[in-house]
């Protein structure tokens, strides 16, 4: 298991018993020692490596260890032991990530230049590698802070649990799609373009109700038996309904869909619908 | 764990209850309970009959299924939670829309005269929409071999488009602008009593 | 669609609330009534509160994040409500964390600025998982060579920590005029001895 030893929140970093917190648990016994006593078992030391969220967290980790404020910072005993740090994981072959590297480098420089006398430091203050690495730190420790606060606030799954109750048997509603009169309008446009029937296809008024007639006479002769023809015309229906009754009747026995009967020579006349024989 | 014995049980089963995700016995109520705190089982009994009350009036209820007891929407509230699930329904394909043109305009008509009309076949399942949603009926068959069910337009597909009577449909005119006839026929429909 | 008027409001919006699995805007919620029944902006604002005294000593409570209302249990019901789970609630990494803290302080922000501060590469493992997640997404590319993609939190990012918008994260903890600083320093050195 990983340990956070710059996180006092994280439990498992907390110190046994007294002394400085341990660096890393291992097979449950804390690991304090490093890298002041240079040995450390292979296996430690990756977990080492895993603990710190790179060179500005390690650097963070040892200024802490060494009670310095951040703008105090010893740059001679913090380089020592970051140079330790490098050695030994370099010395046991691990990969180093480049930033470990970098950030070595940019140590000794820092290091070299405080032992250059101060007039050329204050020429130099623009680029101050040290002023540069102070920023650094307090901008990743500023947000390093954040990340643990993030932590803390809470959050669903951990802390905030939604409330959910059973579903009922909800009705089936159906919701169907909307059509506009014109998207048939379009459509049935296309399909006739498409048939090239248009001018010969040309619908008109008193077509359609003759139509819509014939469907109702076929709706009434649906369930089987005779209709009397009479039955057809309804007086209220005015002239232009008998007529179109009529029409109707007469494309439903056109298009042989009905038949008319009559039993006696000027007997009443019925109509039903067409079976095959 | 900040267990606080002052917290009623009633709103701790409720809280269960309501995070759960499925029954639960009275024997998993308590031992959501700390051992040191854990209520008799006659006491989660208890705190049972009490959120049953308390749900009296509220959107859900208590409800004591073969698994255990769950909390759920009392189903006088199912068709408001229904329209939460309600999916906006896909658009017509233009193969229905034109079915459904020849249908209106054509009517009685077969399908194989619909499929003679659009130079290709009409699936079975446009022409089981359209009945479905009870804006086509059969109305008799063609008497010539297979017996060709004949389909018409219903007094549904009129309401639905606020039509009276077929004539109302707009004669077609490939002259015109095809959404000015829809908006003369809505403006129609608008100044006719009957709507 | 059987709706009754009787019904209280109020019930309703606690049915809709307790079965949608998200937070509903005021918004949604009205949609949820049917157009003629359909209650005001205000009216469905005025349930909420009605709604929220009605859960005070009980289990559970009306919580506004991000994107909206929900009900949720209270914080202090919550260690008997994660008695009831047995897996533990997942545990995010430093690394990410850390990642989301700039995404959420620093936004809109790129890999590359987020890899300048933490002075360290950022997996594309951990970006994947904030996408996933959906803590995180792409709100645009900057315009520099690559045309690096700049990451923003999400409402479900605020929802998920209980917040209704991103100034109520904890504050930054402020970093100091970096002269002041760069001042003290060179007072220290003259002060201590090289080593």
């Amino acid at each position: 298991m990983l340990t956070d030893p710059a996180a006092p929140a994280n439990p498992a970093a907390k110190p046994q018993g007294v002394g400085p917190p341990p660096l890393a648990l291992i097979a449950g016994k804390p690991l304090a020692q490093l890298p002041l006593d240079l040995y450390i078992p292979p296996d430690a030391l990756a977990v080492f490596l895993d603990a710190f969220e790179g060179p500005l967290d390690l650097l963070l980790y040892l200024i802490r260890r060494q009670n310095m404020n951040i703008l105090e910072i010893d740059v001679s005993a913090i380089t020592r032991q970051y140079m330790e740090y490098i050695a030994v994981v370099e010395s046991m072959r691990f990969e180093l990530a480049g930033e470990y590297l970098v950030m070595a480098a940019t140590l000794a420089e820092i290091k070299s230049r405080m032992l250059l006398p101060r007039q050329q430091i204050e020429e130099d203050e623009e680029d101050d590698p040290r002023a540069e690495l102070i920023r650094r730190l307090q901008q990743y420790e500023r947000f390093k802070k954040a990340a643990e606060d993030i932590d803390q606030m809470p959050r669903q799954e951990r802390d905030i649990f939604v409330a959910d109750a059973c579903m009922p048997k909800l009705p089936l509603v159906r919701s169907y799609p909307e059509v506009a009169m014109a998207e048939i309008l379009r459509a049935l446009e296309t399909v006739l373009k498409r048939a090239d029937m248009f001018s010969s296809h040309h619908v008109e008024r008193e077509k359609l109700s003759t139509r819509e007639r014939m469907s109702s006479i076929l709706i009434r002769l649906q369930q089987g038996g005779f209709i009397r023809f009479e039955s057809l015309f309804l007086p209220d229906e005015g002239r232009l309904g008998v007529v179109v009754s009529f029409l109707a009747m007469l494309e439903l026995v056109k298009e042989q869909l009905v038949e008319l009967v009559q039993a006696d020579p000027l007997g009443p006349i019925h109509l039903r619908a067409r079976v095959a024989v | 764990m900040m267990s606080d014995a002052a917290l009623p049980i009633t709103g701790i089963i409720e809280a269960v209850l309501l995070t759960a995700g499925k029954p639960l016995t009275v024997q998993q109520l308590r031992e959501v309970f700390d051992e040191t705190e854990r209520p008799t089982h006659k006491a989660v009994e208890q705190a049972l009959v009490e959120l049953e009350q308390l749900c009296s009036g509220r959107g859900i209820e208590l409800k004591k299924v073969a698994s255990g007891y769950r909390l759920q929407v009392r189903e006088s509230f199912a068709p408001w939670v229904a329209r939460l699930f309600e999916e906006k329904p896909p658009r017509y394909s233009r193969a229905l829309l034109e079915t459904l043109a020849l249908i209106g305009y054509r009517q009685p008509i077969t399908r194989g005269e619909i499929e003679d009309i659009r130079g290709v076949a009409v699936s079975s399942n446009i022409i089981r929409t359209l009945v479905e949603r009870e804006w086509v009926r059969i109305v008799g068959h063609r008497e010539v071999p297979g017996r060709p069910a004949m389909y018409a337009t219903t007094r549904q597909f009129l309401d639905y488009f606020n039509l009276i009577s077929l004539d109302q449909l707009p004669p077609l005119s490939v002259s015109r602008d095809l959404d000015a006839i829809g908006r003369e026929i809505e403006q129609k429909i608008e100044q006719t009593p009957f709507h």
